[in-house]
């Protein structure tokens, strides 16, 4: 079972139910597709992560670009979800960002942290002047104890 | 998103309702700003996500709040709701309730003092 | 690790106080000094009442210390092991080949009580 | 009647200081989390919700247990503050309390019970109040409604006892105390067809190891040759016991590597830490070959080694290349070949390289022969080559800053073309698979890699018919 879907979508704020929620699609069709067992844990993390990531391209649009949209491809494959999110934003650099320090309380930062917490892998690269954030997440169908 | 809002003993008590995201989360921004200080009860039984940007209002209503000696209690969180506090930690900074009656009732003796 | 020759009526001693950590980077200098004690005395006593921490190389020298002490008729105690290092010698079973006494005086006494 | 558990971090503080990784929630007793035999007991008692309260950190808890489905029951999660009390917690949680009868289980301890009694009517029947307390906790019966009939003046009730739980002595002496005695007490996990004798699934035992009762295996355990387990053994997940070693009334907790030629007597291990329960003395191991964690050994990377893999992959180079020149432009042309590229560790000094990843979509004819013949490797033969790859070895790893730290905890990294992990057909979620790729390389020579990826290859061709055919039905 693989399964390829890409969703190209204007870089507006407008659409990131639309984003988070075909990320929760995405994750409960292939979730279901293995017969997993607690699909909800999974499903919200797939649709946190493409709501936080989402909501960065949006936010770092650079005014002055002409239109561009925000590519958003999720690979569905028998043992994991992959989802991809590419925009034309400035370069940015994942291990530059840093962990909010969690014990003072901040009132923002927590997106990509909460990314890397819910994912199991999250990788940023450049390429073609476009930021392409990699996502994945693997499928248990049931961790028994 | 749609926030209702009313007072009952004395508490402001706001019921948002939908996806509380970055598309929604200035608005409960704004209310919570709005309220004069006191207390606060957010009845969540309406909201089925929360991401990092309503997260942040959240949070940034608690700590205006409480610099002016009010607080912020939380009712009903969903399963997604609580995962996010949990994962930032910041459930450490809330009193969460399942009821929201029993969170006003926990102000109200308090404010009689 | 300096290694202190005692002379006694009945014969030299050499104490030796291992401390902090004998492991990879230090057990090669502790088997050099140990054999050129050896010259002058086959009993000894490492007085371990400092030692925090001891890795299988350590334990190695150690050993290896006893099998050539052993082979000229003598013998190492150890004294004042403390339990977390001692546990390192049960697990690797090292621990049924020494004898272990609670301080270095002990350990010393030992010796005369065997001669005696 | 439903059950709340209200159940604080700081009770745990004695675990957290000796396994500071370990989510105490998960803490157990004979590789059952205390918290499920909890469960067990509200089941007992006829409670169909749980309600666990806690100041801790829940993900791994929820992992584990969900929703409470495989107990039959539904298990909710809130969460309350550190400087929450009993009152606190239970007005937190009052929509849920209201309305039946609670059983209200506060603080850290074990809770002796037997599954052949019966304990609902004994608990309808008990009066509200505290029903048993110890020196970490206490249970007690919360009713707001009058008792409908009177307690039953006669007849035992059923057995019932709290230990507290304040030391890894205490935690230990419990495993040992269910284990020898009172295992048919409790619902324990594991294949039990001789008496006290539980093993789990994908266990690996050498003919010439010996296993002497009372024992407990858990699952995805190897137990190398001449090697004796018990009595008195409680071993954990993803464990291996290499050859020779002894194991003796102790326990051995979840992903722990035990090398060769050791004694545990009397104590408990996990991970590097090695503890002594009698006396509560815990020592960190450094050697990789005793526990756990192994350093990447000097003959790993040898030249004559990389020289070996660089052959044997130049090799597969030659002999796939036909193969590969043809399918994969095949594939590329059905869309079935997409290829991208990453990052990944390639030593534990922190050098990365971009690797090229192939997704190789395996249906039809032309992608089933490509993925039975590890096409999608193929494009890193050259890595193999040049010696930043070994041929075997253990899983890449994304250079991600989680993953640096990974490496340089755990250092037995040398990352493969293949892994370990695949010759064994490891059933394990990914992070497991790790403790699998260490133990091979430390005991890895140029003819075992050999041996190991002539498996990993027809592992792929077997998988690969195994999948037709499920597909086939």
């Amino acid at each position: 079972m693989k399964e390829r879907v890409t969703l190209e979508l204007p870089p507006d704020l407008h659409f990131l139910r639309l984003a988070a929620m075909a990320g929760a699609e995405a994750a409960r069709y292939a979730a279901s597709a293995i017969g997993m067992q607690r699909q909800d844990v999974f499903t919200h993390a797939v649709e946190l992560a493409v709501s936080e990531v989402f909501t960065n391209a949006v936010k770092h649009r650079r005014a002055a670009t002409p239109a561009w949209h925000v590519m958003i491809h999720f690979g569905i494959n028998a043992g994991d979800l992959e989802v991809i999110v590419k925009d034309r934003n400035p370069h940015f650099d994942l291990d530059s960002v840093p962990s909010p320090d969690v014990d003072a309380f901040p009132e923002d930062g927590y997106g990509l942290y909460l990314v890397k917490q819910v994912m199991d892998t999250v990788t940023v690269r450049r390429e073609a002047q476009c930021n392409i954030v990699t996502m994945t997440k693997t499928i248990r169908p049931e961790d028994a104890t | 998103m749609q926030i209702d809002q009313q007072v009952m003993k004395n508490i402001f008590v706001f019921m948002p309702r939908g996806r509380l995201d970055a598309a929604s989360a200035p608005l409960l921004r704004e209310r919570l700003a709005a309220g004069d200080g006191g207390n606060m009860v957010l009845d969540f039984s309406a909201v089925d996500f929360m991401d990092s940007s309503g997260l942040g209002a959240l949070v940034a209503g608690a700590r205006r709040l409480r610099a002016q000696h009010g607080d912020i209690k939380l009712a009903c969180i969903a399963d997604t709701v609580r995962r996010v506090l949990e994962l930032t930690r910041a459930d450490r900074l809330f009193d969460i309730y399942d009821d929201p009656e029993a969170a006003i009732s926990r102000f109200a003796p308090e404010k009689s003092v | 690790m300096e290694f202190q020759i005692q002379t006694r009526t009945d014969g030299p001693i050499a104490i030796a106080a291992l401390s902090g950590r004998v492991d990879a980077a230090n057990s090669r200098q502790l088997r050099r000094q140990f054999e050129r004690c050896l010259k002058t005395t086959n009993r000894f006593v490492f007085d371990c009442q400092a030692l925090d921490f001891i890795d299988s190389s350590g334990l190695g020298a150690v050993v290896t210390c006893l099998r050539k002490a052993l082979a000229t008729a003598g013998d190492i105690r150890l004294a004042g092991v403390a339990p977390k290092v001692k546990l390192v010698f049960e697990l690797t079973q090292a621990e049924k080949l020494f004898t272990f006494f609670s301080d270095a005086d002990q350990a010393l006494a030992s010796f005369a009580d065997q001669h005696a | 009647m439903k059950t709340l558990l209200v159940i604080k971090a700081n009770t745990f503080d004695w675990l957290q200081a000796v396994f500071p990784d370990r989510s105490p929630l998960l803490a157990s007793v004979c590789n059952k989390p205390l918290l499920e035999y909890l469960l067990d007991f509200a089941i007992l008692c006829g409670s169909r919700h749980f309600r666990l309260a806690t100041d801790m950190p829940l993900a791994k808890v929820e992992a584990v247990f969900g929703g409470g489905g495989r107990w039959g029951i539904e298990l909710t999660y809130a969460p309350i503050r550190k400087t929450d009390d009993l009152a606190t917690a239970l007005q937190k949680n009052s929509r849920y309390c209201a309305g039946s009868r609670l059983l209200v289980m506060q603080g850290c301890f074990f809770l002796h019970y037997d599954k052949q009694k019966n304990y609902g009517p004994f608990m309808q029947t008990t009066a509200p109040g505290e029903l048993l307390t110890c020196a970490t906790g206490r249970i007690l019966i919360h009713d707001a409604t009058p008792l409908k009939t009177a307690p039953s003046p006669d007849g035992s009730p059923p057995p019932l006892a709290l230990t507290s739980l304040r030391s890894i002595g205490e935690l230990y002496r419990l495993s040992m105390r269910v284990l020898g005695r009172d295992a048919r007490q409790y619902v324990l996990p594991g294949y039990n067809n001789e008496t006290d004798v539980y093993i789990g699934r994908n266990v690996m035992i050498a003919r010439s190891a010996r296993i002497e009762p009372p024992v407990m295996i858990g699952d995805h355990v190897q137990i190398h040759k001449n090697a004796i387990v018990g009595p008195g053994a409680v071993i954990g997940r993803n464990v291996i016991i290499d050859a020779y070693s002894r194991i003796h009334h102790s326990v051995i907790l979840d992903k722990t590597y035990v090398g060769e030629h050791l004694v545990l007597d009397r104590k408990l291990a996990g991970g590097r830490r090695l503890v002594d329960p009698g006396e509560e003395t815990m020592v960190q191991l450094e050697d990789a070959h005793l526990l756990s964690t192994m350093r990447p050994s000097s003959r790993g990377r040898n030249r004559l080694q990389r020289l070996g893999h660089g052959l044997l992959a130049a090799l597969l180079w030659v002999v796939l290349a036909m193969p590969y020149a043809l399918l994969s432009f095949i594939l590329k042309r059905q869309g079935r070949w997409r290829r991208s590229e990453a990052a990944y560790w390639v030593d534990s000094s922190g050098r990365s390289v971009r690797l090229t990843r192939v997704f190789l979509n395996p249906s039809g004819f032309c992608g089933r022969i490509a993925a039975s013949l590890a096409l999608d490797r193929y494009p890193l033969l050259g890595r193999v080559m040049r010696g930043d790859l070994a041929l075997i070895g253990t899983r890449r790893l994304p250079a991600t800053a989680a993953n640096r730290a990974v490496i340089e905890a755990d250092a037995g990294y040398r990352p493969g073309l293949f892994s370990y992990a695949e010759a064994e057909h490891w059933p394990v979620p990914e992070y497991d698979q790790d403790i699998v790729d260490r133990f091979h390389l430390a005991h890895q020579t140029l003819i075992y890699d050999f041996v190991m990826m002539v498996k990993v290859l027809l592992n792929k061709l077997h998988e690969e018919t195994a999948l037709c055919k499920s597909i086939s039905k």
